[in-house]
């Protein structure tokens, strides 16, 4: 040990200066990027909301302009999918169906998420009482299958008088309903998880207010669950309307959604010789979901790469 | 053990309550009742009949006489069909249970194989493929589904009756009956089989590869073991452990009878009855279904526990 | 030492992995060789590619693995999947750092011994048995009935890791690799298995290639030295050679940073700085940023293994015609 | 020498109950912490050694009350902080400070590290929104962090770098007191030392106490002055660091001693292997715990549970032999 300089010169690490690059929300855009299947299916989901949104104001025939004598018309250069049995131009109807489906979804995420999402925070954090009573909630209500809760609701709302046109709302309200209980469960146990990492009990040891644990510290890490979670309840939720449309019980005729748009499908002569009213909602609900998997998924790896596929 | 079995039962008696309380409510605010559907009745026999079925007492007077029938296993009188509901229920579950049953079977038979050889193969053209079919699984509406298979298969190309159970008019006995009964169960298992097998494999593609990072097969590698022996030995084993739960909450599903598919196909399982009842507002049998279903999903939750522990020498061996 | 056979010998062994920023060299032109009964340690801090390099012996590494590796003749980089896997866990074994997870957690211990003997070597069942219960008893576990039958999550991390070596030595292997094999264990088991795997290699005869970052360890256990450091060794000798008369400052630095039990000093030396980044490194002596004796070729010219008294070194320090 | 030392702690027990599972009929509850006392004086560094399942970690997070207590007593400056309430422990917390042992998971990674150690300043109200940035920048640098760090996040840091952050945000409010759990064992020997040299450098110039907890003997011997020895949640032998290192007494502190690799090949001495595994905390063993490993068991020590005394002058050791 004889030739060693006791106090060594102390060099200055190399500095590495790239400060824009280090947002986080920059570095998730760059993994979503290499996700090709995601960046596929978050483009296809664009063109659909522009189809859905901004179509009809190009397409020539008005919305609710019903003539019976060019009715059951067979696709053609004047109607492309044809008429209905209304006369009712089909792909115009197609484009309002998906503001409503679109909407629906959108709407019944943000409150299932919403509640879901609060409840879920407060059970995990707070424990106790809190998690006891939500959790308890959250079982009963999952215990009962959720096709016949959601006839049971559609029945009773239906009494409420509600005009066609809001009965998109009330779908909403309902998905929410159903929907919340799994996604208060998923974001406690992100949260029960999250709590017990080392930084979470730095803020024990810190003494903040709790406040500033739950906005600070807590949130941004449950935001990136949250993000994954609502694109993929989109998904589900307009599955679910697209079933109760079906059955008359979600939005009814005269708005227009993809699921009563496949209704059509129910008198034996559209379903055999007039595909052209039925299987292009249907095709339209197929893709609008998969796009939204397919970019759930990539959302996935790109905000949080060890997180497992749920 | 049995002192946990116990403890596991005592809790699950406020869950059941709950659910019961829920349910009597709900049903109880649907607007409309069967009696009032009924049009040729006259308003006394109306209120003889409300008398009758005790629709005249307050709601809360009628939740606990349900209960208390509900307790002695008898789960009311369906208006409708004039029988008890247990004896509605007997009739009708087993035509949905075999078509939920055969469906159950294939979709795990192949999440199972599809899921683990995809995972094994990652990043291969197999395992792509495999995973937009998975994606276009999940974003399938059910009925949809249904209506398209009715339309090539059985409408189109004429293979496969269109619906129903038995070929109307044709009161087959014995083998015959089966065989053509089977011949009707094909497109409904196939809708079902469909539905089911996305989630699925992809659930057994996540778990395999999860497994497979773990150092236990690394070990197992090192030991000299021929690779097939690794996989299906090692990593499908501890692969195939949480899956016991899931398998476990299936059961409800084999007597809930798909709703939508019985309806599309209009199949004479339970699901359908369910729908039927629903219109005509035969609210004991709906409660009764109803109930049925969710202390079976409780049950099936304590068995998947149960199960699970057995299964896990972690848990089953301290 | 007599110029012993060497039981295997690595020959410029690069491993490099392909991730999102780059490509990794994670192990970069890599050559030692492990004679007859000897034990060999390759130190270094984390990520300077020593676990890579076992597993590359054992070829359990999931990327493309350049190189010659002639284990008993056999270069085991041309040998077919087949042939590799009869080696593997036969003549040649190897034990890892977390006992904890090297085990299947459903099967039980018992099966676990038995597979390599039911694989390698034509023992029946009961055979087999008998033999695992016989290995466990060598590895100085008593109760070895009930052990057989027992799970792994009934096991502390000791016996676990003794139960990695009985499976490890239940073919009798020429040549154990023990990646950082008592790194997770508390410091009173560590001197239990460090004893353990010596007394068994004297026993065997058998050669030990032991990969480990705390220099204690090295004292205590090799009998030849192999310092590596972002990817790239740079410097090999005896172990007395290496504690003696350290040549690369890498290797001084790591000598001096630790603080050794009953020689206090007042403040530890410091190696300056941190490991350089792994992707696109400019060829160069990795180590110049860290180093105090760093000239301006060591920015330009990666050194090479030169011989310097009896130890190797890669260092421009030694460079004949530097000095001269 | 002040009045009442620093922190003082006092036949403090932890116990921990399970969830009764599947299979097992009544777990018993794990005893971390079995009755330990000591005292640490302002301006020491107390060294807090021990196996895994020793309790020391646990013994670290109650004296900053990171979760609470069994049974005893924790005083720091005389004030008892586990029958404090919830609010006037949150004063307490700016005195009192902790540093984990994971750089990877002790920092949130979706906050800059400016941010992070500006917060416990502005929650307390110590300094103003204005000021703030400066003096996380006087804390960087005097942590050995370059402050054009200050807006980047965890995972633009070394291993190495964390650590040296999550000192910096211990140090931030000025404490006068901080538990240091494992702070150096996931780093690697060149970073270990600096870190080490560090927590000395901190130490000389703001004059801080440390509990120092580590599972090795060698950091230990150069960072700590006072040293107690844990096993299985009970303190074995607690004495100076001179006399610790050369005149152990207790027969496990003498084999903890051995069982240290040391880094010199000439110095492969005989050690003294204790035999058996570390027992499992949920069922120590009757009588002395050690006594299972420890080579010179008499039966008494299977019988009684020696006392924790006095047997030289600031010496203590619990084992009936010595």
């Amino acid at each position: 040990m004889e030739n060693i300089p006791q106090i060594p010169r102390q060099m200055e690490p190399k500095v590495e200066v790239e400060g824009s690059k280090s947002s986080l929300w920059g570095q998730v855009w760059r993994r979503f990027i290499k996700r090709k299947m995601a960046v596929v299916g978050f483009l296809f989901l664009t063109m659909i909301f522009v189809f859905s949104f901004i179509g009809p104001f190009f397409s020539p025939y008005t919305t609710m302009g019903t003539n019976p004598i060019n009715a059951h018309q067979p696709p053609s250069s004047a109607h492309w999918l044809g008429t209905d049995h209304l006369g009712r131009d089909v792909l115009t109807r197609l484009m309002l169906a998906g503001r409503i489906s679109l909407t629906v979804g959108l709407g019944a995420m943000v409150l299932s998420v919403s509640i879901g999402g609060i409840l879920g925070i407060l059970a995990g954090y707070y424990r106790g009482i809190v998690d006891q009573i939500v959790m308890r909630i959250a079982d009963v209500l999952m215990t009962l299958p959720g096709l016949p809760l959601l006839f049971i609701m559609a029945a009773i709302m239906s009494e409420w008088r509600v005009p066609a046109e809001h009965r998109m709302y009330i779908v909403m309200i309902m998905l929410s309903l159903i929907g919340w209980p799994g996604l208060a469960r998923l974001i406690r146990s992100q949260v029960l998880s999250l709590r017990e990492r080392e930084f979470m009990l730095a803020t024990d040891a810190l003494g903040l207010r709790d406040r500033r644990k739950l906005l600070n510290h807590l949130l941004p890490n449950v935001v990136p669950i949250l993000i994954v979670t609502a694109t993929l309840s989109v998904g589900g939720a307009i599955l679910s309307e697209s079933v109760l449309s079906y059955f008359g019980l979600g939005v009814v005729p005269p708005t227009a959604s993809w699921g009563n748009m496949i209704n059509a499908a129910n008198s034996l002569i559209d379903f055999t010789n007039r595909p052209w009213l039925w299987i292009p909602p249907g095709v339209a609900i197929f893709v609008t979901v998969i796009c939204i998997n397919l970019l759930g998924d990539g959302l996935r790896d790109a905000i949080d790469p060890n997180m497992k596929g749920r | 053990m049995g002192r946990y079995i116990l403890k596991r039962l005592a809790y699950l008696i406020p869950t059941l309550i709950g659910a019961s309380i829920l349910i009597f409510f709900l049903y109880s605010l649907v607007p409309g009742n069967f009696i009032d559907g009924d049009p040729n009745l006259t308003a006394e026999r109306k209120a003889e009949l409300y008398a009758l079925y005790g629709f005249d007492q307050p709601t809360i007077v009628r939740y606990f006489i349900w209960m208390g029938n509900l307790l002695t296993g008898d789960l009311g009188f369906s208006l409708q069909f004039q029988r008890p509901v247990t004896e509605v229920l007997n009739n009708y579950i087993w035509s949905s249970f075999i078509v939920a049953f055969a469906s159950l079977f294939l979709t795990w038979a192949i999440a199972v194989v599809v899921g683990v050889i995809s995972a094994t193969k990652q990043y291969s053209l197999y395992d792509a493929v495999i995973t937009i079919l998975v994606f276009a699984a999940m974003a399938t509406p059910s009925f949809f589904l249904g209506l398209i298979v009715i339309k090539y298969f059985a409408v189109d190309l004429g293979w496969f009756p269109a619906g129903g159970m038995t070929t109307t008019g044709a009161d087959y006995t014995g083998w015959e009956h089966v065989k053509d009964v089977l011949e009707h169960m094909i497109l409904p298992v196939l809708v079902l089989t469909m539905l089911g097998i996305g989630g699925l494999t992809r659930y057994f593609r996540t778990n395999m590869l999860e497994v497979v990072k773990q150092d236990f097969v690394r070990t197992a590698r090192a030991k000299g073991l021929k690779e097939r022996v690794v996989i299906y030995k090692h990593a499908l084993r501890n692969a195939l452990l949480p899956a016991i739960t899931l398998f476990s909450f299936e059961l409800p599903a084999l007597f809930s009878g798909a709703i939508i598919t019985e309806q599309i196909f209009n199949w004479p399982g339970i699901g359908a009855i369910y729908m039927q009842a629903f219109t005509v507002r035969d609210y004991t049998l709906l409660m009764g279904f109803t109930m049925f279903i969710a202390v079976l999903t409780v049950i099936s939750n304590l068995i998947a526990d149960i199960l699970y522990g057995l299964a896990d020498p972690r848990v089953r061996v301290k | 030492m007599s110029e012993r056979a060497s039981v295997l010998e690595v020959k410029h062994l690069s491993a490099h992995f392909e991730t999102e920023q780059g490509i990794v060299r994670a192990v970069d032109d890599v050559s030692f060789s492990v004679k007859e009964g000897e034990t060999v340690c390759v130190v270094g801090e984390s990520g300077c590619g020593k676990s890579v390099t076992a597993m590359s012996v054992m070829g359990l590494v999931q990327t493309d693995v350049k190189g010659d590796l002639f284990f008993k003749g056999k270069n085991l980089a041309e040998l077919s999947r087949g042939d590799l896997r009869r080696v593997r866990g036969n003549d040649l074994a190897m034990i890892f750092q977390e006992p904890m997870s090297s085990l299947n957690p459903v099967l039980t211990i018992g099966e676990q011994i038995m597979e390599p003997l039911l694989v390698h070597h034509p023992y029946s069942k009961k055979q087999a048995r008998h033999k695992a219960i016989e290995l466990i008893e060598l590895v100085g576990i008593g109760r070895a009935e009930q052990i057989f039958k027992s799970y792994p999550h009934q096991l502390s991390g000791g016996m676990l890791q003794r139960i990695m070596i009985a499976i490890a030595l239940s073919c009798d292997p020429d040549m154990l690799i023990a990646d950082e094999p008592t790194t997770a264990l508390d410091v009173t088991i560590q001197a239990q298995v460090l004893d353990l795997l010596r007394t068994l290699q004297e026993e065997r005869n058998m050669s030990m290639l032991l990969i480990t970052h705390d220099l204690g360890v090295v004292a205590e256990v090799a009998d030849f030295v192999v310092v590596m450091y972002a990817g790239k060794v740079i410097e090999t000798g005896t172990v007395h050679d290496i504690f003696a008369s350290p040549k690369h400052p890498y290797t001084k630095g790591l000598l001096y940073a630790k603080p050794v039990l009953g020689n206090r000093t007042k403040k530890l030396y410091t190696i300056p700085g941190q490991v350089p980044n792994l992707v696109d490194l400019t060829p160069s002596c990795y180590f110049h940023e860290r180093c105090e004796h760093a000239m301006d070729i060591c920015r330009e010219k990666m050194p090479t293994l030169k011989l310097e008294d009896r130890q190797h070194v890669a260092c421009w320090l030694y460079e004949k015609e530097v000095k001269g | 020498m002040s009045q009442s030392p620093l922190i003082e702690v006092k036949n403090l027990k932890k116990y921990f109950t399970q969830k009764s599972s599947l299979f097992d009929r009544k777990p018993s509850p794990v005893k971390a912490v079995d009755d330990v006392t000591f005292t640490i004086e302002e301006g020491e560094t107390f060294g807090l050694v021990g196996e895994s399942g020793s309790g020391k970690s646990t013994i670290g997070k109650s004296l900053i009350r990171l979760h609470d207590i069994s049974e005893g007593t924790i005083k720091y400056r005389g004030i008892d902080i586990h029958n404090k309430s919830k609010k006037e422990m949150r004063s307490l917390r700016t005195k009192m400070q902790f540093v984990f042992q994971d750089p990877f998971s002790s920092l949130n990674p979706r906050i800059r590290i400016g941010d992070a150690l500006a917060e416990p300043l502005l929650d307390h109200g110590l300094v103003t929104k204005d000021r703030v940035r400066d003096k996380v920048k006087e804390v960087m640098e005097i942590c050995g962090l370059p402050s054009y760090h200050i807006d980047k996040y965890p995972h633009e840091f070394s291993g190495g770098q964390r650590q040296r952050i999550g000192i910096a945000r211990a140090m931030v409010m000025e404490p006068d007191f901080i538990v240091a759990d494992e702070p150096v064992s996931a780093l690697d020997v060149s970073i270990q030392a600096q870190i080490i040299n560090l927590f000395k450098e901190l130490q000389e110039k703001k004059n801080m106490t440390y509990l120092f907890i580590s599972h090795d003997l060698s950091v230990v011997e150069h960072l700590c002055n006072k040293v107690g020895v844990l096993y299985l949640g009970s303190m074995m032998e607690l004495t100076t660091r001179d006399k610790l290192y050369e005149n152990p007494l207790h027969p496990y502190t003498k084999a903890l001693l051995s069982a240290v690799p040391i880094p010199d090949p000439t110095k492969r001495r005989e050690r003294i292997v204790l035999k058996g595994d570390i027992p499992n905390p949920a069922n120590p063993p009757k009588g002395c715990k050690f006594h299972t490993r420890c080579p010179f068991t008499e039966d008494i020590c299977l019988k009684v549970q020696p006392l924790f005394k006095e047997v030289e002058k600031g010496h203590y050791v619990a084992c009936h032999l010595v």
